[in-house]
């Protein structure tokens, strides 16, 4: 077990340097060097013309742009280490800063989602796997099937039309995380009026993992029921309940603790668009910002912090399986 | 005159890992040192328990897994030295059958894809020709025409293992390792194909290795039989010297083991304690001393080596075969 | 003993016969094939130039695909639409009689009409045009895009799955640091640094797209290389590249086409989420996505049209693909088939 | 307890699966009593529905697919097809227990052996943790595990197939059954391990009285430990010995003759095998008549039409077959 636990650890090294070298090349492809951004974002104004050069040449070394590539992605591996992405180009505030400032609300966001994906999941798979074939079996099947080929902003947009403002039902706010006067508020009112801002970006990023995982968690709850050991217990006279909450639940449920690593990436993925069209200043607002106004140092650091955060929660459910599987501890 | 077949000294040691970097720590001794050898159109049967390593010294042979170390000598030619040309050449004439009637068939391919690949890789018949090649194998293992247009899936267990016989036979060899041909069939389906193994031996000359765990197979097959434990060949020699005259406690237990049909329930048993120990770690001396009901202290030290016991018949065992000096 | 319907029945036919069981996911092949009937046949179904007319005594045929000259030389189609056919002229135009191009700016914001079914966008273009436009867009992005994918992730998964050892070791790293990045954050990276263009986004998509079929692939080829007939056809003497390619990549196929299935519903979907934060296919090329996202800026303004039609698209299409893939993976399933 | 009296009563039992390819009649009309103490061996080769009667004497047909679709199984004259679901719960693993082929994937492998083992115990006679811990101990001793303390929190993959066999048996025995189903309990296991297997299952009848059925399709393992034979082909019992060694002297039927006289240890030296022709047929296309007939080298006209009586031999055995039956048509 402890041999295993080391190695996995270890097996992040690779990882993590395939991860800075992907996003060091992605900078280094990046048309329009630092150079133009930093005379386009307006530092050099107020001296047009006089300085150019100076300018430059201030930028190159900032960058490290004047020495050649090993030594660069050297740098580059340095500053990650400090996890210093530099500066922004927009407003020169550090990179670091902006990503931890944004960090927390997505976390809530995703942490948030992927408790109510299981929550929920996990007794919707077992049910259905349990009495699959009968009408409600079937009608969540189908439900759960047109949810998962939902997209999420087709449904955002949908849920902003129906419920936020406008024509129909003005039940909760379209925009951000707090109502403008909430600082104002009793902290009870105010967390009240922050969930519910966040209920209707929750239920978009949520229900896509949902069905997905129910489903999984019926297939792998179908299969557990037909091994041979579920027979045994039901030939030793256990009630159908206990085998199947008792005996056949932590089998299937080992593989579905894997796949926490796999949403991970999806849901930040995921998490772009909702913030987007909820105005939630997180991660993925910053990262759509970035790009859209070119910001480059911002927009390698969240990819690359993103990056890191699902490595670790990746390794996080490699262990938990470890933790949870007996067979994994004996090699 | 030389054998068909000489093994000498096969090893193949699979490293065991361990810890952090996964070091080699260790081997697992799957074949230990086995030699033995096959006259043409002879059957040699290996005898064994599942970790006995008679499926892996089959395998090996062949080199479908590289041996370690040690010498397989076809028609006097190095296998285990041949170059990739050589080595298609050599199996053209040394075959291989599997226990499986389901897995060792391509599900996807008919079975004159199967065959008639085989023909046109070995360059053994035109094109043209292929069909009657096909039609002709199938004859010989005693499936009709129109087999060869089918899928494995369309077959029963006993036509499956026919296929995989006629797929073996399509280049023609001298020798095939049959790999427990028969243990996943039904009795009255195992005797077909048993009688099915003879009857290609005596017409075309075919010699045999047959691997085997049921021991009355093994006797009606074999002319020679080697009985092989964590490794290592324990006894070996003709069929009637070791049937009749057991001289190794450990053949002696298997064969009093072996639940017949026709020895009579009350026949006296040789219940041996315990499992077979791990391959990773044996015990020290003789490797069956844990389990050996007549083991004395010296064989906790002392490896014994095959000594003989009357003509060709030889066994590895202090205590029932001792070396004379 | 074998019934004579039992015979040549290859793989592909046992399957297509397990899958028209299902009758959803025949309804799925079925929406499938229509979509793609659709995005054929566009400029029959949408144009503001028609498919045959008369003018000035001449018949043209098919003047929406075939450019004539005198037309071309009358300034015909840039005036298509306000094109009143003179005595004895006749025109026979598309049921949807513009093109996803044609700004009626008078036009702009309309819900569903008679005129337009579907109504129109913010610049008074056809919304049913450009979503009958758009399923090309849709469709051609997500099928290159999984192909690439597929044909990238084949190849690797094969590689490390036969091969094992170092080779396998080199590709699961290559594999895991992909998955590590967010997909979409990465994809929307890449497609914002590099030139905008329909290729942009299908390659973007393809390259980040594989990781999935190879481990796909790779587990197969694990469980494959140690079948008996693997090494059957080693024994035969065949060579590496015959027994991958011919024997166990045929054998690894069903598990890969359900999972290419749905990974077209995922390229399809991702393809409009580009489109819908801008960066897809660039304008004014109609998208699904870019329809939908013009509905951003109208939030509260009650343009349901903007947001439904659209999004009912890009629903429809991911669900037939879903449907299909589903279907495939019964159908392939051995468990269901004895 | 009296001996005559049976303790398990089957009578007319038929167990179908519904398939793609029709109904399929896995055990069609299968009678056979099991006496106290004493071991049946149901024997036949795959397919022949031996496992599927064995599954059904619990109900544990997977069902859908599988449906018992007739007959009655008493146990000490109690109703089983009948009872409720809570009482036949009390019966399993209680009064009637059953070891499988696959030890390996017969366990849990999340769980310890010794709790799967202590759950039994608790669950049927309710005793505290400790005693059935204690309990436990016992009887892996009994089994033959040893260092049974250490054994006990040993998780399945921990242990080789004949360990687990044995524990598996421990489990059997925890409630004192008086019957011992065992479906092909050797069948996985190597040839010296299997011996040890047999020699504790005789032992332990010996031992606790216990009635073994036992499902297997090797005639050595037969002889080995049975008192009484039941050869079963195609869904059906064809012929049923009530002395092992007498069906080995004198098989009446035919199908019984083909499959002894196909075993290779039967015919010493290098004559080829007997063998029966053809293969067994698909449960969902039995033949008509005598099921047997296609295969049959006595076969007569009125065996593809009529499916032969139940004829009953000397001392209680018995066969279904034409050629044997008193009257024919």
């Amino acid at each position: 077990m402890k041999a295993y636990l080391i190695r996995r650890l270890l097996l992040i090294v690779p990882a993590l340097i395939g991860i800075s070298a992907i996003s060091f090349l992605a900078v280094q492809l990046a048309p329009g060097s630092p150079i133009y951004m930093v005379l386009l974002s307006g530092r050099g104004n107020g001296n047009e013309g006089a300085d150019t050069q100076k300018i430059i040449e201030d930028t190159k070394r900032l960058y490290g742009l004047d020495k050649p590539v090993p030594v660069q992605y050297a740098l580059w591996l340095g500053r990650l280490a400090h996890l210093d992405f530099g500066n922004s180009y927009k407003d020169q505030r550090p990179v670091r800063e902006k990503i931890l400032e944004a960090l927390p609300v997505t976390l809530e966001l995703n942490v948030l989602s992927i408790l109510l994906i299981y929550l929920i999941s996990i007794p919707i798979g077992v049910y259905s796997a349990v009495h699959r074939g009968n009408k409600i079996d079937n009608a969540l099947t189908v439900l759960l099937f047109l949810l998962y080929s939902l997209p999420s902003f087709f449904a955002a947009m949908l849920l902003m039309l129906l419920f936020c403002g406008g024509e129909y039902f003005n039940w909760f706010p379209a925009f951000g995380l707090h109502s403008l006067e909430a600082d104002s508020w009793s902290w009870g009112r105010y967390l009240l009026d922050h969930f519910w801002h966040l209920v209707l970006p929750v239920l978009c990023l949520t229900y896509g993992g949902l069905a997905g995982m129910s489903r999984y968690a019926r297939a792998g709850m179908i299969e557990t029921i037909r091994q041979d050991y579920v027979r045994t217990a039901l030939a030793y006279g256990f009630p159908e309940r206990t085998v199947i909450y008792k005996y056949a639940m932590r089998n299937s449920l080992i593989p579905i603790i894997t796949l926490a690593g796999t949403l991970l990436p999806a849901l930040i993925g995921g998490s772009i668009i909702i913030e987007q069209i909820f105005s939630i200043p997180g991660m993925g607002r910053l990262t759509f910002q970035a790009i859209l106004a070119r910001d480059y140092p911002v927009v390698m650091g969240t990819l690359t912090f993103s990056a890191l955060l699902t490595l670790l929660g990746l390794v996080l459910t490699d262990v938990l399986y470890a933790m949870v599987d007996p067979r994994i501890k004996y090699e | 005159m030389t054998p068909l077949l000489e093994v000498k000294d096969l090893r193949m040691h699979f490293p065991v890992r361990k810890g952090v970097f996964s070091r080699v720590c260790g081997a697992v001794r799957a074949v230990d040192g086995v030699s033995f050898s096959i006259e043409a159109g002879k059957t040699l049967s290996l005898v064994g328990e599942s970790g006995s390593g008679k499926t892996t010294t089959g395998r090996a042979l062949l080199r479908l897994i590289e041996p370690t170390g040690g010498q397989v000598l076809f028609a006097g030619q190095d296998v285990t030295k041949a170059g990739k040309e050589d080595l298609r050449v050599l199996r053209k004439q040394m075959q291989i059958i599997f226990q499986d009637p389901f897995g060792s068939l391509n599900p996807r391919m008919t079975v004159f894809n199967m065959l008639s690949e085989i023909l046109q890789v070995h360059r053994i018949a035109p094109p043209t020709e292929w069909r009657g090649r096909v039609e002709e194998l199938l004859r010989l293992v005693g499936l009709p025409q129109e087999a060869a247009d089918r899928y494995p899936h369309e077959f029963s267990g006993g036509q499956r293992q026919r296929v995989g016989i006629a797929r073996a036979l399509a280049v023609e060899p001298k020798l095939i390792v049959a790999d427990e041909p028969v243990s996943a069939l039904d009795v009255s389906i195992q005797a077909q194909i048993l009688n099915l193994l003879e009857e290609l031996q005596e017409r075309l000359g075919l010699a045999y290795l047959f691997i085997g765990h049921d021991l009355s197979v093994v006797r009606h097959i074999s002319d020679e039989v080697a009985v092989m434990y964590l490794g290592k060949i324990v006894e070996i020699g003709p069929k009637e010297r070791v049937f009749e005259n057991p001289t190794h406690p450990y053949t002696r237990a298997l064969l009093s083991a072996a639940p017949m049909a026709g020895a009579g329930p009350k026949h006296q048993r040789i219940v041996l304690q315990g499992d077979v120990p791990s391959p990773i770690a044996p015990p020290p001396g003789c490797a069956f001393h844990p389990r050996c009901p007549d083991a004395r202290p010296e064989c906790r030290e002392l490896g014994p080596t095959l000594q003989k016991v009357s003509e060709g018949h030889r066994a590895a065992c202090l205590v029932h075969a001792p070396e004379h000096q | 003993m074998n019934k004579k319907t039992n015979t040549e029945q290859g793989y592909w036919r046992l399957v297509w016969r397990q899958f028209r069981r299902n009758r959803l996911s025949v309804v799925g092949l079925l929406i499938l094939g229509l979509l793609t009937l659709v995005a054929v046949a566009a400029p029959f179904l949408a144009n503001d130039v028609p498919v045959y007319m008369v003018k000035g005594g001449k018949s043209y045929w098919f003047p929406n695909v075939i450019s004539y000259q005198e037309l071309e030389a009358a300034n015909f189609y840039s005036t298509a639409m306000r094109w009143t056919p003179g005595e004895g002229e006749y025109a026979l135009r598309p049921p949807i009689p513009f093109s996803p191009r044609n700004q009626m700016l008078l036009d702009n914001k309309r819900g569903p009409s008679a005129k337009h079914w579907l109504g129109t966008d913010d610049r008074g273009r056809s919304v049913a045009a450009r979503i009958v436009w758009g399923s090309r867009i849709s469709l051609s992005v997500g099928f290159i895009a999984e192909g690439i994918s597929v044909l990238v992730g084949i190849f690797l998964g094969a590689l490390a799955g036969y091969y094992g050892g170092r080779t396998d070791a080199l590709i699961m790293r290559l594999i895991e640091v992909v998955m590590c990045f967010p997909a979409f954050f990465l994809i929307l990276a890449l497609v914002a640094l590099l030139p905008p263009s329909i290729f942009t986004v299908m390659f973007a998509l393809g390259l980040l797209g594989w990781p999935g079929i190879a481990r796909l692939v790779r587990g197969e080829f694990l469980k494959l290389r140690e079948s008996q007939f693997a090494l059957a056809a080693k024994a035969s003497g065949l060579g590496d590249a015959r027994i991958i390619f011919r024997h166990l990549a045929p054998n690894a196929m069903a598990p890969v086409l359900v999972s290419a299935t749905f990974g077209v519903a995922g390229a399809i979907l991702t393809e409009s989420a580009l489109s819908f934060l801008g960066f897809g296919v660039p304008p004014p090329t109609a998208s699904w996505g870019e329809l939908l996202s013009q509905s951003q800026h109208l939030v509260g303004s009650g343009i349901w049209w903007l947001v439904v039609f659209p999004g009912l698209a890009i629903f429809a299409t991911v669900t037939a693909f879903n449907l299909v893939g589903e279907g495939l993976r019964d159908a392939m399933d051995p468990r269901l088939r004895q | 307890m009296s001996t005559n009296t049976p303790l398990l009563r089957v009578r007319d039992l038929r167990t179908q699966f519904h398939t793609d390819q029709g109904v399929a009649l896995a055990v069609d009309g299968v009678s056979f009593d099991l006496k106290a103490g004493k071991t049946l061996a149901l024997v036949g080769e795959s397919g022949c529905g031996k496992s599927v009667t064995a599954m059904s004497i619990l109900r544990l047909i997977p069902s859908p697919p599988g449906k018992i679709a007739g007959g009655t199984i008493e146990f000490e004259g109690r109703d089983l097809l009948g009872a409720s679901d809570q009482d036949l719960r009390k019966v399993r693993g209680n009064d009637i227990s059953m070891i499988f082929q696959e030890p390996m994937t017969s366990m849990n492998p999340v769980f310890r052996v010794g709790n799967q083992l202590t759950d039994v115990i608790r669950l049927h006679r309710g005793s505290s943790k400790a005693d059935a811990r204690r309990e436990a101990i016992a009887l892996l001793a009994q089994v033959g595990i040893p260092a049974p303390e250490e054994r006990i929190d040993d998780y399945p993959h921990q242990m080789s197939g004949g360990m687990l066999q044995r524990i598996m048996i421990a489990m059997a025995l925890s409630c004192q059954p008086k019957v011992l189903i065992a479906d092909e309990p050797t069948t996985a296991l190597d040839v010296t391990i299997q011996a040890q297997i047999l020699e504790l299952l005789k032992s332990l009848q010996v031992s606790k009285g216990l009635a073994i059925l036992l499902i297997t399709h090797d005639l050595g393992v037969v002889e080995e430990v049975s008192d009484e034979v039941a050869v079963m082909y195609a869904g059906k019992i064809i012929e049923y010995s009530a002395r092992t060694s007498s069906l080995l002297e004198t098989p009446r039927h035919p199908y019984t003759q083909g499959l002894y006289a196909s075993l290779p240890s039967m015919q010493r030296g290098r004559t080829r095998l007997h063998t029966i022709p053809g293969s067994v047929p698909a449960a969902t296309q039995f033949p008509s008549g005598c099921r047997f007939h296609p295969r049959c080298p006595h076969a007569l006209p009125v065996c593809k039409e009529t499916a032969p009586p139940w004829t009953p031999l000397e001392n209680g055995s018995g066969v279904a077959c034409w050629l044997h039956a008193e009257a024919k048509p």
